[in-house]
């Protein structure tokens, strides 16, 4: 192991978790667990009345996550000029500031959208789309995600200013079928579509192949001898181009510049609100990896989201929307076309087909 | 000093329209570091050929096993060298957030100029599972960029077959719906489980995340193998004033269609004032001088939907506590899994509250380091074991909540029924 | 093949099933395919009315199923004297008799009541239980299912009788886990607690040993030689006890006297109305075989019904109602136990676990 | 000529009770009948030891390999003898009924006449996959009986790996709700498989069933391979005049809480009249002067519940047929199986029309005989070798009705993606 040392090596202090009451704004630390209710008096703005009759509001603004230090000082001066000081952040890279005084309000986000942070993202807007590494820091991506994420805002920045969606939307984007990403209303995918090309010089050296083998969902790689050297085996008939197979193993190179293509999915929800939390369903794939700004991706996700726009009911998710007009219908309204690839066939695939007839006719 | 640009043509179109740009941060990054100009080669080369170039490797801090992620380039040009050489390494710190990722002005500066510093300059708020992600750094520089962020009070995140760094909701800090002291048990529950994180020794990765309510904020369900999630047990609270207040501006009809058609169980119902029912498990509020909302507190599940409509006029009881689910994870092997119910209530109000949490927690992660295979996750070792198997494990008696529904099959050896009955009857006698 | 056969053996006639409209009621016929509603006057009687504005009455009874000749020669004389001489049977083996005359109506309920045959069974009544074979004439069988549903349908008479329960109930019983009886709102199941006893001598003579071991759903047997013959062997650590083995190999002798329980089902529902049809749930287990009248088992019916019918809002069918209030609440009512053995642990099990945080307290 | 009785204690307990006694019949044929002395006898022991003593064996008519049912005794005395000799065979014949199981008194006395000649006289109507059991009768006496039988116009049913006896709803015949002719689908599918009934040859049982509606009370979608489920493509049909009288009898609260609330789809909405939507996909019928119900025919998954409870006011469309589902099994070897649907909606008008569904019926039955391996139903297979693999076996397309949703997981090989899609657009442009 080769390890990054100063001359005399400083014994780490194993401090974990710092206390984030230090950081917080101090009328939310005053009001802790006192909170009774909160309204959004505009879109970006959140405006909560705690039991002691104290008040903040919250501005939102989009960031692009990965920032360089200037952003986040220029985040810093409008918080230390306009807003008290204290900021935190939501799982969706997004800011925000609290103050104390409606007054400070106003003049925050004009500050913040001179500077080029929208502030939106609040209530039943698009808000900043779940982001993970890409080309930029990943060693087995099969596209870049800040780009992904920045073309897909740049389209949707007016529903991220807005509150015009029938619920809150959250999507994802990932950039191999892993999805650090997650479950979201939309999530957008590597999807590959040829086996691992194998460099079997390698393997010996770089892989152990009893864990390779064990990684394969479907049981495809087996240990062979190629060249006389120990390497490993795909049997591509059975093989689903998954990937699992290469972080474990960098010579089954899986990426391919026009064969990893990008997948659509939708209806994933964690929240447990209504119904039970959804996973979410592929509805689109075979789309191009086609930077930098994946024009075919951005137009299959902003088809879906008009359509769910014109034609959900208030307080519908994607997942709700979808279960009240059904899947026949999504496929139409969207003008996607089902093909055989989207019925499930993996384990436990009967649950997902119609066992019923119930049908749309 | 400034080095000379590669030509970015690709990242230079991500420069336009409106949204923030990351290019543009970068960029201006580049004007003082050299680091940071091969950094958009490289980069930009992605962009054209559609290849990823990095791949990883071992370098860690004194004293730790994990928390750094390395990358060193595989771009290389035909004598093997680098094609990018001054951004050949490009390694990650990740770093613990605060609960909540409240911060002020003054420690953010500080991150900066460390950074600065010793790294990039480019920080990522945040990474997936939370970390702030100072990302770009050489083997030389990690040592002491982390040496002067571990004085700040901040230590390394997770990595690898560990404990992974975790993430809870703003909650109490803001928000009405919170349930538990969210920051305080992400604190306690993490900060006793330092060993596991920076010394990477279990089957797998093991994550734990803290959402205040069942809006799951923290997509914990999903994404933790045990999420913490605040609910309550006893009778929703109402605020008549408040109830009033939201009827006048939104009418019957949203009433009617957005809160009370949308309750999963049908437990909230429109009465007339002079209907409404008495009785221990009946929440009720007027929303005018003639109607009123009747909520059977026996047949809500807690959804939350309707406290989030109407928010502050309705809400979530006073017995508070939390929920706990295990076994949540992305699709890897077995396909996605959502986590389990396994404890349907906990207190989570006193210190003794949290080392309870605490314990269920270390006897999980004891099974789960026992009973895992290599690369397998609590749901998988779940799903491969049963669930039954694992509540023994970790001696946790079987509750009807945990299960959407019973068995529909009859595969299964059930020698013991008697026993476990005679058990049943013992305890609801005692 | 040792065939039953006359002296010189005449070629069958492969007529197949034979056209309905000869035995049809004559106004059956007329009005075929062209009626317009239908309501009950009182339970047991359904009263359909043609678009023609014929009308049909018609009054079912029950029987035991397994009838003698004297039995279905009697429900003939009644047919023959008040109804028009047609009859038909219900999936149920309930009996139809259809007349035109609603005059007729009164005076057939008389004479099937004054001959002990029950009118009722319609709509939101118990209607017959569905039936199988049982110790009169299975091979496999770990109980009865006539006398069973003697003792069941003695103890629910008044409610055959009736239209009290908040919709129709349908309850199955079945000798095996094979359960011929199939899905119900309730259905009773022989489920055995021990493995097969093997009678090792016949095992070579008599079974297909490959056949066999196909048939294990948990892969509990394999071929062994005992006292030097070939024979099974079962991993009595594996082994479900589900009996599988047992028709195909009867020397694998599964069925016991003591440890052949019998185990309670709820909720399955095969109508599309309101949701998707349901499986059954496994809710009760470790009933003795108690014959001749199986009083524990009768028991524990009674109580599911009684708390349903108390409980159950109009239209809700016994998985409709389970819905609604859920399973805690379930169990909590029945005053069953609810033991780990009905958390399901088979393949796609996790589709049956708790996977949100919709609790009931 | 009366044999002496054997005692049976447990047996005459259930002659008591008011519901009607199996017993009683079986004594009372007992007076004549030595042979059900017998039976008696050998049925109190098996209540007396819990155990049966049946065991099965090879009987069959000429000319068929499959449909008689035999039973030898395996109650033994001490010197290997039949501990009731009379009783020592008791095989049953299944004769497939008419469809509807209609009789006229006629026939039914005719049937009991010869059996009563050449049988025990006990007849079960019906088994449970339809069949008349005629129940007890010697080896020898098996081919009389049924010589008799078979020219009343009666054929034996199917048993052991064979295309079974099948049952189809009461239905046109005396229900409103039917959506095809039943009885005619029955006899013209059931008689293009005779020889797969009385020669069993394929991996294992095969059942039809005919359900008229979505009600579906033929069971079928959870006991047949094969479900022919009733049901309409065009708009519902209403009748105002039956629509007010169930209203004047039923009130408000009945139709929102039994009817509107209980729509599985929100399809059906209670409206003024005066606001009631006009359209294409659009039902409305009212129940008063002032309140109206509307269905959107395209929300309707044609669940059948306001149909059943308002029957006449609601109806089924004109555009009727039926939808096709393919699988349903009881629980052997994975559990129990409900049908899927693979054919939305097909016209069962005409004799060609019943001809195509004949078709899809030998079809799907090739490629189950081809494909399926020993004691495998359908539904099995299915779920080995995947949906599309059999639709594309028997050459159906994919329609997404077929899905309760898509795919949850990444785990498909999708190569052919584009071509897929060029197929699905060039036929819709054509
Ligand atoms: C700030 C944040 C938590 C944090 O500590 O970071 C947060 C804060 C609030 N959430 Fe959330 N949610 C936040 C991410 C989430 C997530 C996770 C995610 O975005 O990936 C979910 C689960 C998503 C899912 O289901 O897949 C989430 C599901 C909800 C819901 C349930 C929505 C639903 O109907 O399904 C509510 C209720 C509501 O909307 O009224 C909610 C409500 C709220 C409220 C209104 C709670 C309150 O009373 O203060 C907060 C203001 C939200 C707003 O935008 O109007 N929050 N909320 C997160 C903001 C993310 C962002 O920048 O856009
Ligand atoms: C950095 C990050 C994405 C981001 O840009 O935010 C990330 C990046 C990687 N993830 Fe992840 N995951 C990140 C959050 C997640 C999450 C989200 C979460 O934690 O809530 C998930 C889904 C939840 C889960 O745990 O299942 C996630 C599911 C995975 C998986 C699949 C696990 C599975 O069981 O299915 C892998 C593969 C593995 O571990 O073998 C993975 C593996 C990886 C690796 C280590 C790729 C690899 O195997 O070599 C990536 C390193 C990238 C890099 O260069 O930094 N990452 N990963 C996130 C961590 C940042 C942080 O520390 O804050
Ligand atoms: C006669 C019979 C069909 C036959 O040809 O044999 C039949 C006849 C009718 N059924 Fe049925 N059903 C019959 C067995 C079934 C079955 C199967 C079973 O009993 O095993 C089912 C499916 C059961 C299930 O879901 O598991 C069945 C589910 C229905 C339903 C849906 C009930 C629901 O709400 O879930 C209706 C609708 C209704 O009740 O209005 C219905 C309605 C009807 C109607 C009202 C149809 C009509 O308009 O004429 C018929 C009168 C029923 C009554 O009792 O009031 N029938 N019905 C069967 C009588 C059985 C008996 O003797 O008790
Ligand atoms: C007689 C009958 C019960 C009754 O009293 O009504 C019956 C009796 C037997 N069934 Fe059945 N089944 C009968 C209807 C059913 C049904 C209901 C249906 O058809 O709608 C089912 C559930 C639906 C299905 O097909 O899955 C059914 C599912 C089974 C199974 C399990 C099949 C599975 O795949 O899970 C077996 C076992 C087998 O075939 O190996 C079975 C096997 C048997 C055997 C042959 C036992 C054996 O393997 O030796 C029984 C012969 C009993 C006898 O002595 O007559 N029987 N069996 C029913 C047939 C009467 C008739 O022809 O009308
Ligand atoms: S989604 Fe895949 S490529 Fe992207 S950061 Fe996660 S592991 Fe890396
Ligand atoms: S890509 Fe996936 S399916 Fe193919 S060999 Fe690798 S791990 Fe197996
Ligand atoms: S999870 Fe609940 S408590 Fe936490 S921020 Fe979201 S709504 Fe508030
Ligand atoms: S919180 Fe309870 S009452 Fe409110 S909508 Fe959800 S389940 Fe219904
Ligand atoms: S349920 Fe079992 S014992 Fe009863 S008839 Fe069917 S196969 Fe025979
Ligand atoms: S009883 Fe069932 S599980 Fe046990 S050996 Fe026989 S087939 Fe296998
Ligand atoms: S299935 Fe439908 S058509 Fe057939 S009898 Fe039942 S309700 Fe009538
Ligand atoms: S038939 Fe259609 S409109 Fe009627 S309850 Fe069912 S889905 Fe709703």
């Amino acid at each position: 192991m080769s390890q990054a040392q100063a001359a005399t090596p400083r014994r780490p202090i194993e401090c974990g978790v710092p206390d984030a009451k230090q950081y917080m704004h101090p009328t939310l630390v005053k009001n802790f667990g006192n909170w009774k209710y909160h309204d959004r008096p505009r879109p970006g703005v959140l405006h909560h009345v705690s039991h002691s009759g104290e008040e903040v509001w919250t501005v939102r603004a989009g960031t692009q996550r990965q920032m360089d230090v200037y952003t986040i000082r220029k985040l810093c001066d409008i918080a230390d000029q306009f807003a008290e000081g204290h900021v935190r952040f939501t799982i969706r890279s997004n800011i925000e500031y609290i103050v104390a005084d409606e007054k400070k309000v106003a003049p925050l986000i004009e500050a913040l959208e001179k500077s080029g942070f929208p502030v939106g993202g609040t209530g039943n807007s698009i808000t900043m789309v779940a982001h993970t590494q890409g080309w930029l820091h990943c060693d087995i991506p099969g596209t870049d995600a800040s780009g992904v994420v920045k073309s897909m805002m740049d389209q949707l920045y007016e529903e991220f200013k807005r509150e015009e969606m029938p619920n809150r939307v959250h999507i994802s984007t990932s950039c191999c079928e892993i999805n650090c990403g997650g479950q979201a209303d939309i999530a957008v995918i590597i999807q590959h579509t040829k086996p691992p090309v194998i460099n079997h010089d390698l393997v010996a050296n770089v892989c152990e192949r009893p864990a390779v083998v064990a990684r394969c969902p479907v049981a495809a790689i087996r240990p062979a001898l190629v060249n006389g050297k120990p390497s490993l085996e795909v049997d591509e008939k059975k093989c689903v181009c998954c990937g699992a197979c290469f972080p474990p193993c960098p010579p089954m190179q899986i990426n391919d510049p026009e064969h990893s293509k990008l997948a659509i999915w939708v209806g994933g929800k964690n929240a447990n609100a209504r119904g039970k939390p959804t996973f979410m369903k592929m509805v689109a794939a075979g789309l191009p990896n086609n930077p930098p700004r994946w024009p075919e991706v951005n137009e299959v996700v902003g088809r879906i989201l008009h359509t769910y726009k014109a034609d959900a009911r208030p307080w519908e998710r994607m997942a709700d929307w979808i279960e009240r007009i059904g899947w026949p219908r999504f496929f139409e309204k969207t003008g996607l076309p089902f093909t055989k690839y989207l019925i499930d066939d993996w384990r436990g695939a009967r649950a997902n087909l119609n066992a019923s007839t119930h049908i749309r006719f | 000093m400034a080095k000379e640009m590669h030509e970015t043509p690709n990242l230079d179109e991500l420069e336009s329209g409106p949204w923030p740009s990351f290019v543009t941060g970068l960029k201006r990054l580049a004007k003082d570091k050299g680091y940071m100009v091969d950094l958009l080669g490289q980069l930009e080369t992605s962009y054209k050929t559609r290849k990823g170039y990095w791949k990883g490797g071992t370098v860690s801090v004194f004293g730790y096993g994990g928390g750094v992620i390395p990358r060193f380039t595989e771009l290389k040009d035909e004598n093997g060298e680098p094609a990018f050489p001054e951004a050949a390494e490009f390694h990650t710190l990740r770093i613990m957030p605060p609960p909540g990722m409240h911060y002020n002005t003054d420690i953010l500066r500080k991150f900066c100029d460390i950074w600065e510093r010793h790294g990039s300059g480019l920080i990522a708020l945040h990474g997936q599972s939370g970390d702030i992600m100072l990302q770009g750094c050489t083997t030389e520089n990690v040592q002491k960029a982390w040496d002067e962020i571990n004085v700040l009070g901040f230590d390394l995140g997770g990595a690898g077959p560990a404990v992974r760094t975790s993430m809870s909701c703003c909650g109490a800090a803001r928000c009405e719906q919170s349930c538990y002291n969210e920051p305080e048990a992400h604190r306690v529950v993490i900060n006793n489980f330092l060993d596991d994180i920076h010394r990477p020794a279990l089957p797998y990765k093991f994550k734990f995340k803290f959402s205040g309510c069942p809006n799951d904020c923290m997509n914990s369900i999903q994404r933790a193998d045990m999420a913490v999630i605040g609910t309550w047990r006893d009778n929703m609270q109402t605020d008549e004033a408040l109830a009033k207040k939201w009827f006048a501006k939104h009418g019957m009809n949203e009433l009617v269609n957005d809160v009370v058609a949308r309750c999963p169980t049908k437990a909230i119902q429109l009465k007339e004032v002079k209907d409404v029912k008495a009785g221990d498990s009946i929440s009720a509020v007027a929303v005018s001088d003639t109607h009123c909302l009747e909520i059977d507190n026996r047949d809500c599940v807690r959804c939350m939907h309707c406290i989030n409509v109407m928010t502050g006029a309705l809400a979530p009881g006073k017995d508070r506590g939390a929920a706990i689910l295990v076994g949540g994870k992305r699709t890897l092997k077995i396909g996605d899994l959502m986590g389990t119910l396994i404890v349907p209530f906990m207190k989570l109000d006193t210190d003794e509250d949290r080392e309870k949490l605490v314990e269920l927690g270390k006897t999980m992660l004891d099974f789960f380091a026992d009973n895992a295979l290599e690369h397998e996750r609590t749901g998988e070792m779940i799903e491969r074991i049963g669930l039954v198997a694992f509540l023994e494990g970790i001696g946790l008696e079987v509750d009807p909540n945990m299960v959407s529904q019973p068995r529909t099959n009859p595969y299964v050896r059930m020698d013991g029924w008697d026993e476990e009955v005679a058990k049943i009857n013992a305890k609801q006698n005692a």
